[in-house]
């Protein structure tokens, strides 16, 4: 079972890096997605299946819904969110 | 059997990582989606491989829940963010 | 009369109910492993699950044939054990074997039920994936189209028929393209 | 005794082949050309690996009302799989994302 964990657990780092080190929003939001499966695995592997259960329904399935919801919200606005605090200041004059 | 059912949780962690290429390369949206669809099944097969193997029953809810969710997601991403990743 | 169709509507309804409560009461059972402390809660929650799925579609959802069922159960298994290692092979050979093609097929079958069915059967049969469905027919994608693939899906249609009830003729030669 | 040693069999084998079929579907996904021969790949393979996974699950657990819940389990795949699939390949449709036919090789 050493090997199923060590690679789990290399996966697991794998995709958070993975899931914050990305150029489109939309690759970080499928990798969260998987991270919230494998999250879930490793809770069951380390005993607790309730946490496991959870991470399955809320972080897999419900964060993941609203997530994908969200990155189609950002494409629908025609102009890109500004960037930097004098880009703010424009869009709020 | 131990064993057997350890090897086949070992090959289905396999087959999500060379699925995972298929996000990094796209090119579309929908490509990218394709894989996490791909691991609504692993998971639940992993689940319910997992719940034999620790003797843990209570599992096999989990690997209910994954299937009723990984459909959610799809359709979340059918009907609302379809094409954001263009 | 009037009295009579009265309580033909009234059967009609009350089989539906025990039949919902039936399935309902089944799925809660294997869900919860016939544990016996999950039987106490398991009352009002079939109730409320069989008046809400009620409430929400009132009409009959399927009439299946029960022998054209276990059919098509045989039939399902085994293509899609086919389907399955179809496409494994083509996947991990390395010459990679793929015709894809788009092909319409016109539809015999009539009903919501049967045509929704048999859009989702054929997309776990092995090398057909539908990806429309319309008034009249399917669009069907192909993974390889040197195979007889309207004989195919005619013969699924046939079966489809089949699970709810109803004769199709086979599939006249001229249109097996 | 030996009636134990056919179940065991049985199962090393649908353990098998699931895990190749889990391992086919991948592979399918990385090396097919375009999202629908990608589609095919998913549905067929990993719910075949799926399937097979479940049968050798349920000789092991040698109980009745838990080999029915991983069919019910595996039919929720099936139904929620094609349902799933049916949408991507219409959207893609809709959208005109064009089919591969073979002439980028």
């Amino acid at each position: 079972m050493h090997v199923f964990d060590i690679l789990l657990v290399g996966m697991l780092i794998w995709i958070a890096v993975g899931s914050l080190n990305q150029n489109r929003l939309f690759k970080s939001v499928v990798m969260l997605i998987i991270f919230g499966l494998f999250m879930a695995i490793a809770w069951i592997r380390l005993g607790s299946p309730d946490v496991a259960l959870a991470e399955a329904a809320i972080g897999a399935g419900v964060t993941g819904a609203l997530m994908l919801d969200a990155v189609g919200h950002l494409r629908e606005r025609a102009t890109p969110y500004p960037l930097g605090p004098e880009a703010a200041e424009d869009a709020d004059e | 059997m131990t064993l057997a059912l350890q090897a086949l949780a070992v090959t289905i962690l396999l087959s999500v990582a060379i699925g995972i290429y298929r996000i990094e390369r796209g090119p579309t949206g929908t490509d990218r989606m394709l894989s996490a669809m791909l691991f609504g099944t692993s998971g639940v097969a992993l689940t319910l491989v997992l719940a034999e193997l620790t003797r843990l029953g209570g599992l096999r809810d989990m690997g209910l829940t994954f299937a009723l969710l990984g459909a959610l997601t799809s359709v979340a991403f059918v009907k609302r963010a379809w094409g954001a990743d263009d | 009369m009037s009295g009579n169709i009265t309580t033909t509507v009234t059967a009609a309804r009350l089989r539906r109910i025990v039949n919902r409560t039936a399935l309902l009461a089944l799925v809660w059972l294997v869900v919860t492993e016939a544990d016996t402390h999950s039987l106490v809660p398991g009352v009002p929650i079939v109730i409320a699950g069989a008046a809400l799925s009620l409430v929400l579609s009132p009409d009959s959802l399927m009439a299946v044939h029960p022998m054209g069922a276990l059919r098509f159960v045989r039939f399902f298994a085994v293509q899609s054990v086919l389907g399955g290692v179809d496409v494994a092979l083509r996947a991990i050979r390395p010459s990679m074997p793929l015709q894809p093609a788009i092909i319409r097929y016109p539809l015999r079958v009539t009903g919501r039920w049967p045509r929704v069915f048999l859009t989702n059967t054929i997309s776990m049969l092995p090398g057909t994936l539908s990806s429309r469905l319309d008034d009249e027919a399917i669009e069907v994608h192909v993974l390889d189209c040197s195979r007889p693939v309207m004989r195919e899906l005619a013969d699924v249609e046939c079966r489809v028929a089949d699970l709810f009830g109803s004769n199709l003729p086979p599939l006249e030669e001229e249109g097996a393209a | 005794m030996s009636w134990q040693w056919v179940v065991d069999g049985v199962s090393y084998v649908l353990f098998a082949a699931s895990g190749f079929f889990f391992l086919a579907g991948s592979v399918g996904l990385v090396r097919f050309p375009d999202v629908y021969t990608r589609l095919h790949a998913l549905t067929k393979s990993d719910n075949l690996g799926l399937g097979l996974a479940v049968a050798g699950l349920s000789l092991q657990s040698g109980s009745w009302i838990v080999a029915l819940k991983l069919l019910l389990t595996w039919m929720i795949v099936i139904v929620a799989g094609a349902t799933a699939c049916y949408l991507v390949a219409n959207s893609a449709r809709d959208s005109e994302i064009e089919p591969w036919t073979g002439e980028g090789r």
